[in-house]
């Protein structure tokens, strides 16, 4: 039962394999100059010590909030797209409201503005 | 031979889990809960759960915790200067005493559970866990439930905008 | 490639919830167009509504079963589909003068309200534990928002965390025992359940009485009974005051009618084991009820520490358990919408351009200053504390009734002498309106929806005193 | 496989998760960490609704373990939006802070 | 079919709604005219419900209840406001609205210049709405009602005149009293629905005589304590007190509920109930017997009494004396006729002495009067004509009625020598004392010199002459009144003849008549020395047999005096005590249980989590 999972295993150790690897070969083979600005940790490009109220920026979050929903609105899709030959019309119709109904969601954010970046 | 595959699965989500509630910086609470929930698509795949194991790391460890590292960095929240404990002088006795009720009852139920006689499960079908029988018995049995969790997450939606988005028209 | 069957669906019996989720898409669009004047939504909702209630009433042969006995339609569940569409509608009539002045622009708040009532029609025929679980869900997901949806106030976005998490960790619960239930049964549908402990090969005894307990803590939080009620005073304290209405009425009736759905029908037969428990839960939520409402001074915390007493007296209908019990419920919330919208439509109605005047103190002098208004405050309040002629009293006539038949005589009891305690705080504001005179002059917002909302809930309260018969078939 | 790991270990392992959970949001004070936690008692109830389905040996589990993720997402968006939307007003993820509603 | 019955209650019903709520914004002359067109509309519909009724048969006029609705319906108890159409319903109906509309026309001319016009017709319309509640009911429950809200109107109208003392002492006596009254008939009814199961009159009544043998210890429970209901409000022996101060009131009030309707209820309750009454011959016995002492009571004490309204009161409660002995004989229907003709001469001769006390400027002493009989001719003549009939002088009304009862009180069944003698005995003294009120108000010269009595104008005038003509002629319609009232009572009362009684009672009252005429026609001192002669006997009477002073001896003072007792002892410490401390306790608990709620939700998930902690043990030990 379990060999099914080799594959997946497999592919798993050579993804975090060609990760570590990556970091370890640059911390190696990489110049080493310390100074003042590269010793400060990355933060996306922004200042760090800066009172945090100001540059709060909602943006992340909706966008990650929006990643979050449509996530499982695909889950939702992986049963449904094996099994609807066999399900049918009942299958397709079913599937059309629940499309229908998260289409409203997505012209909704998108007109919102909730979408774009600035 | 599984129990030599439960008994550390088991104990590694344990672990996580303490470290969750334990550490005082948010973001190594967070990263213990990732681990958590990878071990628990572990136990799920012991289980011959395999639809929702995968189910488990894209939804959980993939989308929601994605979503609270965000928070934590949107939020700039650096290791908690306050005492993580904190049980405040005003109701120690209330706590103790729920702490010693819930023991009691915990350990009553603990070992009325371990002999009960729920003896070893039957084998399995091998087409448990896949995700054609779970989806036919969603998409047939559950219509319903199927159509309200869009309502669910549609309402979700809203409410996230309408909250969360700083110019309000 | 066999074809997989198609369970029944009869769409007849499911038009209400349906109607509703399509005009709450079309709100939320509309919304965006809107822009500015908010009424074409609040129109369209109406509509939606009017719609919805009417559907109620399609199906010819109730009890309707569909969905392999996951969706029954039934007397109750009809009479229960009506109270929500008759609170959301009243919450929608109430906030369309109190939400400008309170700086609440938000289109999306009448789409959550319509989402929220589908919730509610969804649970109150849902007899299949997975259904109801979401439900319940759709319902506090639309009100955690709708309770912070004042965003520039902090007392309302307090509320809206505290109901947040308190509500996510009630639900943990919730979840834990539908899952021990489902365990010790092997079915998720109630009646299976029923079935299965009638004839006894449950799973193990104790996973059931575990998962019994658990579904008292995850609906005694939903429906706000004792140990389980912090939150409410709070959350009514701090959340604008139309949806505070809502909350008392439609959620609380959602959640009562899925608590006696589970306990009435699925787990009576071990009714033995939980009725006791029950009692202990009943009896202190209307001690704590009345007694916390005693030293209020804040007219929205009074009248959240009423409706937890008020709860205690409903959840002794669900310990008689028997069907007299079910429409009992009905009924008592159908009164209890009528009181508690009039109330807070005069509560709103006090509330000036800048502050809202909820001390209680700013009811002195009412009674000479504005007579009518003194008068429908009254009517409300000793129906309330459950006078005879009014519609409070018949309510609980019959839940003792229903107590009674099932011989908790001493239940009843405690909660005759409970409701003489709860006469004091009510009759405290009409003595403040009647017999002090006001110190300070405040010039009431008439506006006159809400004084259509008041006169509405007046004709209710009084109707349904003298008249009770046309709306008690409708709940048999 | 001869799957003979009994039922109670599956249910023993949810129950000490579930109070891992419940111990994480009465005693830590930050927000994030208490909802977090609340996301571990959501796990812990899948845990088990699994081990009920393979000993049940049916798939209603399964789509209700799938309908609590869903509803977790759900409660997640939802929960983050009120905490970012308290946040504004007062720059504090302290939950001891948020007591002006009281008495 | 009796549908439009209703709106015999809710015409004045609406009038005293409207009174009351818009009081304000009706001017004073509209408000009398409403008040008067709402019983006139009530009295209209009663006529035509009597002619529907008469066009029926007899047996299907029985029993007509008009349910509106069932109000409270909860397993075997049901209770529906309905009210009951039959001939004694409508009988009632007649009275209660006639009488009252001729009162409320005079009091439109007697109360002209009286500050609150509005109040007093609010409150008459109050009364009339209440006792046709008491008189149509078709349960015990909504007599009760009834019964209840009658005291309260009675309460109010006594102690109208607020500024009056004595008058708000009377009317918190009759108020106590009648509310003894309430409390019996309550615990009465409570009795019937434990043993009936219902309180709808059709099922109490069509299963009593099944249930129950003659003298059955539990029916004869319930209809002796409907005894002390009708007791108190038609003001027998031993709850009577309260009649004569009733007098405090303003004399229309006299007349309509101290005369004609109010005090009648009692014996209404008696006739509704006779299925019950029947069933136990004892209760019968103590109702005549009480009955006709207290007809000689109050006889007696009305000789001596100076007040002219007193006089008449006390022979209100001599004639209803006579109203129970009959119903006690089971006369019912001779009962029901007494009672329709004492209405018409009780409220003619107390509105005359409402006419006359108006002239005389609120002077009541009629030692004081005299000589009216040339200033006031047409008070004078009705006058006579209402004493004639009190008399029972042959051809009145009065007469009529009361022969009647007479020969019933020596030939009925129960009937015996002590009843019969004592009511000749007392028909004798009414002769008398109406007599000599009569001529020492009317006749003679005027003992104050400088009043200057003038007739009163028409309004109060009219309704005396129309009630001077019903005192006359009622007594025809006797038998018509037997008939009409017979299908209630399940037949009739024979009527006895008896020449050599009949010119006994005859004989009886003409002596009456001349000792009075004697003693009072010519001013002389003949009074005087008869009542030195009787002194003792004189002064027994004059203080009311000192009833009033037994009282005050038996229960008065020793209350008062365990009362100031309690008071420093038990009260000050003890009952206040205990009263401020639940009051006190109550605050702190309530206190602590809104502290309790700290705002912080750790706090309130501590809560949970304890409550839960709780639950489980209480589970898991269970």
């Amino acid at each position: 039962m379990l060999e099914q999972y080799i594959g997946a295993t497999v592919m798993f150790i050579m993804a975090i394999g060609i990760a570590c690897g990556m970091v370890f070969m640059t911390s190696v083979l990489g110049p080493k100059r310390h100074f003042a600005e590269k010793m400060e940790p990355f933060e996306c490009g922004e200042k760090q010590i800066v009172s945090p109220h100001q540059r709060f920026s909602v943006k992340f979050y909706l966008v990650a909030v929006l990643f979050v929903l449509f996530d499982i609105e695909a889950v939702f899709f992986f049963p449904w797209a094996i099994l609807f030959k066999k399900l049918g019309m009942f299958g397709f119709v079913e599937m059309l409201f629940f499309i229908i109904i998260l289409g409203v969601g997505l012209c909704y954010v998108w007109i919102k503005g909730g979408l774009d970046w600035e | 031979m599984e129990l030599l595959i439960f008994y550390p699965l088991a104990g590694f989500c344990v672990l996580m889990g303490l470290g969750v509630i334990i550490s005082s910086s948010p973001i190594n609470s967070a990263l213990s809960l990732i681990a958590m929930m990878m071990g628990l698509a572990g136990v799920f795949v012991l289980q011959q759960a395999h639809f929702l194991a995968i189910l488990q790391i894209i939804v959980y460890a993939g989308a929601i915790m994605v979503l609270f590292m965000f928070v934590i960095m949107l939020l700039n929240l650096k290791s908690a200067e306050e005492d993580t404990w904190s049980i405040r002088p005003q109701n120690t006795y209330v706590s103790v005493l729920t702490g010693f009720l819930a023991l009691g009852a915990l350990y009553k139920i603990a070992c009325v559970i371990s002999q009960a006689k729920l003896d070893s499960p039957a084998a399995v079908p091998d087409d448990f866990g896949t995700v054609v029988r779970v989806g036919t018995t969603l998409f047939t049995d559950f219509v319903l439930p199927f159509e309200v969790a869009s309502i669910l997450l549609l309402a979700a939606m809203v409410g996230a905008v309408v909250l969360a988005k700083n110019k309000i028209d | 490639m066999e074809h997989i069957p198609a369970p029944a669906i009869d769409f007849i019996s499911l038009a209400p919830a349906l109607i509703l989720s399509v005009f709450g898409m079309l709100v939320l669009l509309m919304d965006l167009f809107a822009g500015k004047n908010k009424n074409l939504l609040v129109f369209a909702s109406l509509v939606g509504l009017v719609l919805a209630g009417v559907s109620a009433f399609a199906p010819k042969a109730l009890p309707v079963v569909s969905f392999g006995g996951s969706y029954v339609v039934d007397h109750l569940s009809v009479f229960f589909t009506l109270i929500f569409v008759f609170s959301s509608a009243l919450t929608i009539l109430l906030s369309i003068e109190y939400n400008p002045r309170n700086g609440i622009r938000a289109g999306e708040y009448y789409a959550l309200i319509l989402f929220c009532t589908v919730g509610m029609i969804l649970l109150a025929s849902a007899t299949d534990l997975i259904m109801i679980f979401l439900g319940i869900e759709v319902v506090s997901i639309c009100l955690y928002v709708l309770a912070g949806i004042k965003r520039g106030d902090v007392k309302s976005n307090e509320a809206a965390l505290k109901y947040f998490l308190l509500g996510a960790f009630a639900t943990g619960f919730l979840v834990y025992g539908m899952t021990l239930l489902y365990g010790a049964t092997g079915t998720t549908k109630l009646a299976g359940i029923a079935e299965v402990i009638h004839s006894g090969q449950t799973n193990s005894d104790t996973l059931l009485l575990l998962g019994t307990v658990l579904l008292i803590i995850g609906f005694g939080f939903k429906v706000a009974s004792v140990p389980f009620h912090m939150w409410a005073p709070d959350v009514y304290e701090g959340a604008p005051s139309p949806v505070t209405a809502f909350m008392a009425v439609g959620p609380k009736a959602a959640a009562l009618v899925a608590f006696y759905r589970v306990f009435a029908t699925a787990i009576p037969e071990i009714g033995t084991t939980w009725d006791t428990l029950l009692m202990v839960v009943a009896v202190a939520t209307m001690v704590i009820g009345n007694f916390g409402a005693i030293v209020q001074t804040n007219i929205k915390r009074l009248l959240a520490y009423s409706s937890i007493s008020h709860v205690g007296y409903l959840l002794i209908a669900i310990i008689a358990r028997n069907s007299l019990g079910g429409s009992a419920i009905a009924y008592y919330m159908m009164a209890y919408a009528f009181m508690i919208f009039g109330t807070f439509g005069i509560v709103i109605l006090l509330g000036e351009k800048n502050s809202e005047n909820l001390e209680i103190k700013n009811y002195a002098g009412l009674g000479v200053k504005q007579p009518a208004i003194a008068l429908c405050m009254t009517v409300f309040m000793l129906s309330l504390g459950g006078m005879p002629p009014f519609a409070g009293f018949i309510a609980k006539f019959y839940i003792f009734g229903a107590a009674i038949k099932e011989g908790y005589v001493v239940l009843v009891v405690i909660a005759v002498l409970n409701s003489v305690v709860s006469l004091y705080y009510y009759l405290k504001i009409v003595v403040l309106m009647y017999m002090k005179d006001s110190e300070r002059e405040l010039e009431l917002s008439m506006g006159p929806i809400t004084l259509a909302v008041v006169a509405i809930a007046v004709f209710g309260t009084i109707e349904m005193g003298l008249f009770p018969d046309p709306i008690l078939q409708l709940t048999q | 496989m001869d799957g003979f790991v009994p039922l109670n270990h599956y249910l023993l392992l949810s129950a000490t998760l579930f109070v891992i959970g419940v111990l994480g949001v009465l005693l830590r004070r930050n927000v994030i960490v208490v909802f977090m936690s609340i996301e571990i008692m959501l796990n812990a109830v899948n845990i088990s609704l699994i081990a009920f389905d393979h000993y049940l040996n049916n798939s209603d589990g399964q789509v209700f373990s799938f309908m609590v993720m869903c509803v977790a997402a759900a409660e997640v968006s939802v929960g983050l939006a009120i905490i970012i939307s308290m946040f504004r007003n007062k720059p504090t993820v302290n939950l001891d802070e948020f007591n002006i509603l009281k008495w | 079919m009796f549908g439009y019955g209703w709106l015999v209650l809710i015409s004045p019903l609406l009038g005293f709604l409207s009174l009351s709520c818009f009081g304000k914004r009706i001017p004073r002359s509209i408000a009398g005219y409403v008040a008067c067109a709402t019983v006139g509309l009530s009295f209209f519909i009663s006529l035509i419900l009597l002619v529907h009724l008469s066009v029926l048969e007899p047996e299907n006029r029985v029993g007509g209840v008009q349910a509106m609705y069932t109000w409270i319906d909860s397993g075997q108890f049901q209770l529906d406001f309905a009210i009951l159409i039959d001939p004694l319903s409508v009988f009632m109906f007649l009275i209660v609205t006639g009488v009252g509309f001729f009162i409320h026309v005079y009091s439109l001319g007697y109360m002209e210049h009286d500050p609150e016009f509005k109040r007093f017709f609010a409150y008459l319309n109050l009364f009339i709405f209440s006792m046709c509640v008491l008189v149509s009911a078709a349960d015990f429950f909504f007599l009760i009602v009834g019964w209840a809200l009658v005291g309260l109107a009675s309460y109010l109208l006594i102690g109208f005149w607020r500024d009056k003392p004595s008058a708000v002492l009377a009317a918190r006596k009759a108020f106590v009293m009648n509310v003894i009254g309430d409390v019996g008939m309550l615990i009465a009814a409570f009795m019937i629905l434990e043993t009936f199961g219902s309180l709808s009159y059709q099922k109490v009544f069509e299963s009593a005589p099944g249930m129950f043998l003659a003298n059955d210890i539990n029916v004869i429970l319930i209809t002796l304590f409907l005894l002390v209901g009708a007791f108190a409000k038609s003001a027998q022996l031993p709850l009577h007190t309260w009649l004569p101060d009733a007098m405090e009131g303003p004399t229309p009030v006299s007349a309509l509920i101290h005369a004609a309707t109010m005090v009648t209820a009692g014996v209404y309750l008696v006739a509704r109930c006779h299925t019950l009454f029947e069933l136990a011959p004892f209760t019968m016995y103590v109702i005549a017997t009480v009955g006709i002492i207290t007809a000689t009571f109050a006889g007696t004490i009305a000789m001596v009494q100076t007040d002219i309204k007193r006089v008449i009161a006390y022979s209100t409660m001599s004639q209803l004396g006579y109203m129970f002995l009959a119903v006690g004989l089971g006369m019912f229907s001779f009962g029901m006729f007494h009672l329709m003709t004492h209405a018409f001469f009780k409220a003619l001769l107390f509105l005359g002495a409402g006419s006359v006390i108006h002239s005389m400027n609120d002077e009541q002493d009629i030692r004081k009067m005299g000589g009216l009989a040339k200033a006031m001719p047409i008070t004078y003549i009705t006058f006579l004509i209402g004493s004639l009939a009190l008399a029972g002088f042959p051809l009145t009304s009065g007469f009529f009625s009361k022969e009647a009862i007479i020969m019933a009180s020596y030939h009925s069944a129960m009937g015996n020598i002590a009843f019969w003698a004592l009511a000749i005995f007392t028909a004798g003294m009414t002769a008398f004392y109406s007599f000599r009120l009569f001529f020492t108000v009317f006749q003679g010269d005027s003992r104050t010199p400088d009043a200057h009595p003038h007739e009163s104008p028409i309004t109060m005038t009219g309704p005396l002459m129309i009630l001077a003509f019903f005192a006359l002629t009622a007594g025809v319609l006797g038998h018509w009144v037997d008939g009409f009232l017979s299908p209630v009572f399940g037949g009739h009362a024979e009527h006895y003849e008896d020449g050599f009684l009949e010119t006994i009672a005859v004989l009886v009252g003409f002596g009456g008549i001349l000792t009075a005429g004697l003693l009072y026609m010519v001013p002389s001192d003949r009074v005087a020395q008869l009542r030195e002669v009787l002194a003792p006997i004189h002064d027994i009477l004059f203080h009311k047999y000192y009833v009033d002073e037994i009282y005050d001896f038996l229960i008065v003072k020793p209350v008062k005096a365990i009362s100031v007792f309690l008071e420093d002892m038990g009260e000050k410490k003890g009952v206040d005590f205990a009263v401020d401390q639940v009051g006190v306790q109550v605050r702190e608990v309530s206190k602590y249980v809104s502290i309790w709620q700290s705002g912080r939700i750790r706090d309130y998930a501590l809560n949970m989590v304890a409550g839960m902690a709780l639950v489980l043990i209480f589970v898991a030990f269970l």
